[in-house]
């Protein structure tokens, strides 16, 4: 980290519940390579103690900071103020889109958890079906008592659904997360009803290819490369179920 | 399995197959028609007299026709998808589809008679 | 509460602010894809013209030479071309073809599109 | 003997909070959280993320070694979904660390912690990026959990037996009946701006590091020390098993993986403001040193984050780093004649459900109301369902 201190103008989303929004802005003087959380936090604990917004591990593995900087999404624990600004620049801080601002710059995350719930998406996996699978798989030599497992990549930071041009205007899409999720559930327990449930207007048809998932994802879990191979899945399987005979078609056929 | 992410399913792999099997189609046809206008008709078919002269071959008959047929499908199933995105309710959604299938439909009809018409003014 | 999907935010489609390549593409994509509809009405329309004979197709024609629907025919070229060109790239990715290189995929193609559209608009001005 | 449904109220959502909440609330007491931010969003959230085997206080404090080590192998069973259950090596550097080393082996034993020496050879073949140097290394069941998510998993099992969550509800103050005793507290919805009060029959301060703070507004002094640490987080998952350094508790003795990364942790000073606790960059320096100690590739792979999070450590006469890291937990009316108002504080991630335990078990006496703690007993509801 460098000494030198930069000044930068912070203009904050303010907003409570049911109110209208404004911008306020705080300057401060900050270290360059700090992140952008500490300096949110900051204004909290000596400008403004009425500001709300959603952090809890500041090292990127739990998802609650994800925010908007100077209009991208971000993962605001491990974004340096020197990537986004410069010394007497400004900095604006918005809410994710597309998730009911709750007040400032905390959103309700309830329903896209819940949809992940329902993904069936489990946070730990095992070591080689964590990894992305294009991957070099990562393997640990067992002396361990069970087979190595790791969290997976998805923090469900909600980034990938803030920043889907979809997203923007179809609150039914379950967005690059969750299809995401049912990737990594297939990977690891390849079983039809995975497929079944991204295979949906609400999931992978909704996708058109803006890629803005894979280049927000903090965590590498690229959501788009996800999405497509269970479009090839599920279109092979389709090409193949029309040369086979109708009695097995039943799954894939599309209703009217 | 925990309860589905969405109940009745309105776009699928068949649509999408559809979608780009058409598509390219479109993209050779395109080709085709390029390359056969230079040929037939190397000025291009500035004229009445030039486009009914072009439309004695039956098969330019029958391409631009087919033509025409797999533009309208490509182009109403992606007007379909976009109208998707609204994510439109579903009386809505059933109104969207009847008036696509309409005017798609008379589109056909309506392209086929002209070409068959000046086909017949040979 | 604010800042849910909604309908109309569609406007957010074609807004290209803060965003990276691949929403270009989607822009690009979703702008021709509805022009190319439009005209494609529109043409059909125009063309019923040759059913009327053939004073009110040469009438027609004649309307079409000058300069601005001559701008608006290239439109039309630039923009099928675009959209076919992209369309090939979506697909292919859709079969879990290239979409860890789909930037530049794309940029190859916008390139190879450009030059497409350059040659037409040489061709169309050209020989008045 | 109560008949009718206790009330309580719980103030504070880390991990002491939210596993407090789920006790009572399946004891059968209606319970209202009331926490300022977000769930976990103090000292708990920003832990190092280490699941302890206890092996890391074997020599210095027993007391708290087996506590976690029984914790340990409760959470394993009853928090899989949040826990990378991959173990750890505690690993000797030089032969001061080797000196260390049998009365190491001596106490992890004696603590109950199922320790077992791995031959070096074996050791680095099975972790490749630790230091080659290394000079004896031992396995103990440490693992790495996902600090946000398991708050919420005890919080979505609370909320599974019917307790409320006021989240971004901040403590203004005690409301008192007629006879001075504490029968709620009176709080701020800074969603809307808002004051509400919440009533129980009892209250219980489980704000850690800020224990101190609320208990002031009572009027009462609680001697917790907001003693924070730095953890400094790296880009690449350089080893699979926690790495311990075969020494005291020091500082940076502890790399640990998580997701795909690696966090060092940690140091640990005094301060009397845990709201705002600055990383300073000589902390982030040495932090860096030490992990390229244990790790030497580390040395060149760039810094994903760095933190700072207090831990409340419980006062006495002695610095920090000494002090006992069990709980404690204090029922004011023995202490200060306060009736209705329990503080606990003090303990570590590890070790948060027997802590709501010991609490709950104080609560239910005090009330007179008779249901014995299950929840080692049942695996925790799936973390999502806190929104359900």
């Amino acid at each position: 980290m460098t000494e030198q201190l930069w000044q930068v103008h912070f203009k904050v989303h303010r907003q409570r519940t049911g109110g209208k929004p404004y911008v306020r802005t705080f300057t401060l003087d900050v270290d360059p390579e700090e992140y952008i959380l500490d300096a949110v936090e900051r204004i909290w604990a000596l400008h403004d103690r009425t500001l709300t917004y959603r952090h809890a591990c500041h090292h990127s593995t739990c998802g609650a900071c994800g925010m908007r900087v100077n209009g991208r999404e971000k993962l605001t624990c491990i974004t340096t103020i020197s990537s986004v600004t410069q010394n007497g620049g400004t900095v604006r801080i918005d809410p994710l889109r597309n998730f009911p601002v709750v007040s400032d710059l905390v959103v309700d995350m309830g329903n896209f958890f819940l949809r992940m719930d329902r993904s069936g998406f489990n946070s730990v996996a095992p070591l080689a079906a964590a990894c992305l699978p294009y991957e070099q798989p990562l393997t640990a030599e067992n002396s361990i008592d069970h087979e190595p497992e790791r969290l997976v990549d998805c923090i469900e930071c909600g980034l990938c659904i803030s920043v889907c041009p979809a997203a923007n205007t179809d609150k039914e899409y379950v967005g690059p997360a969750v299809l995401a999720s049912l990737h990594l559930m297939y990977v690891q327990n390849p079983t039809q009803e995975f497929i079944d449930q991204a295979d949906h207007h609400t999931g992978l048809w909704r996708c058109h290819s803006a890629y803005e998932c894979t280049e927000v994802c903090p965590s590498g879990v690229d959501p788009a490369w996800r999405i497509m191979d269970m479009r090839k899945k599920v279109m092979s399987d389709r090409i193949k179920s029309i040369f086979r005979p109708r009695s097995s078609e039943k799954k894939n056929a599309q209703p009217a | 399995m925990r309860e589905s992410l969405s109940p009745k399913r309105l776009e699928g792999s068949g649509r999408w197959l559809l979608k780009i099997f058409t598509g390219l189609l479109i993209v050779v046809f395109l080709g085709i028609h390029f390359v056969v206008n230079h040929l037939v008709a190397p000025g291009g078919l500035l004229t009445y007299a030039d486009v009914v002269a072009y439309f004695q071959n039956p098969i330019i008959v029958v391409m631009e026709i087919s033509f025409l047929i797999l533009v309208v499908i490509h182009s109403f199933l992606g007007l379909r998808s976009i109208l998707l995105d609204l994510n439109p309710s579903p009386m809505v959604l059933r109104v969207v589809n009847f008036v696509l299938v309409v005017i798609g439909a008379v589109a056909v009809i309506y392209g086929a008679w002209l070409a068959l018409t000046i086909a017949g003014r040979g | 509460m604010p800042n849910q999907p909604e309908a109309n935010n569609w406007p957010r489609w074609f807004d290209p602010r803060s965003r990276s390549l691949g929403t270009f593409g989607f822009i690009l994509n979703r702008v021709t894809a509805l022009g190319l509809t439009l005209y494609l009405l529109m043409h059909l329309i125009a063309l019923g013209q040759l059913a009327r004979g053939a004073d009110a197709y040469d009438g027609f024609i004649a309307l079409v030479k000058n300069p601005l629907f001559k701008l608006g025919e290239l439109l039309v070229i630039a923009a099928g071309v675009i959209h076919g060109l992209n369309g090939i790239r979506i697909a292919l990715n859709s079969f879990g073809i290239g979409v860890r290189c789909q930037k530049g995929t794309f940029i190859a193609l916008m390139l190879i599109a450009l030059f497409i559209i350059a040659f037409f608009t040489f061709k169309m001005f050209s020989e008045g | 003997m109560k008949t009718t449904q206790p009330s309580a109220i719980v103030i504070g959502a880390g991990f002491t909070g939210c596993a407090l909440a789920y006790d009572l609330a399946q004891r059968g007491f209606a319970v209202t959280v009331v926490e300022r931010g977000e769930l976990a969003s103090g000292t708990s959230g920003r832990t190092h993320g280490l699941l302890h085997s206890g092996a890391r206080y074997c020599v210095t404090d027993a007391e708290a070694a087996i506590e976690c080590i029984q914790e340990n192998m409760i959470l394993r069973r009853i928090a899989k979904q949040c826990i990378e259950y991959n173990g750890g090596y505690f690993v000797a550097l030089d032969d001061a660390d080797l000196g260390y080393a049998p009365a190491f082996f001596q106490g992890a034993q004696n603590c109950g912690i199922p320790v077992e020496e791995i031959d070096v050879q074996r050791a680095l073949a099975a972790e490749p990026a630790l230091n080659p140097k290394i000079l004896a290394a031992y396995q103990v069941p440490d693992a790495a959990f996902d600090p946000l998510r398991l708050a919420m998993a005890f919080a979505a099992s609370a909320r599974q037996h019917g307790a409320k969550f006021n989240t971004f509800h901040d403590v203004v103050g005690f409301l008192r009946d007629g006879i001075g005793n504490i029968c709620g507290v009176s709080a701020v919805n800074r969603h809307a701006g808002q004051p509400v009060d919440f009533r129980a029959d009892i209250t219980i301060n489980a704000t850690g590091a800020w224990a101190g703070k609320v208990a002031e507004m009572a009027g009462i002094s609680v001697p917790v020390r907001p003693t924070p640490g730095v953890m400094v987080a790296y880009e690449k998952r350089v080893t699979q098993r926690v790495i311990n350094r075969l020494c005291e508790p020091d500082d940076g003795d502890i790399l640990l993986p998580q997701r795909r990364m690696a966090v060092i942790g940690t140091t640990s000073f005094e301060v009397e403001e845990a709201d705002y606790i600055p990383v300073y960059p000589d902390q982030v320096k040495q932090m860096h040193q030490r992990a390229a100690l244990l790790v030497p590739e580390l040395e060149n792979i760039k810094m994903r984050g760095a933190y700072m999070s207090a831990r409340p450590l419980i006062g006495g006469l002695m610095s920090g780093r000494s002090l006992s890291r069990t709980f404690k937990c204090y029922d004011h009316q023995t202490d200060e004649e306060v009736n209705g108002l329990v503080t606990v504080t003090g303990g570590k991630a590890t070790t948060c459900r027997v802590m709501a335990e010991k609490t709950a078990d104080l609560v239910c006496q005090k009330l007179g109301w008779q249901r014995a703690c299950e929840t080692a007993q049942h695996p925790l509801a799936d973390y999502h369902l806190y929104y359900s």
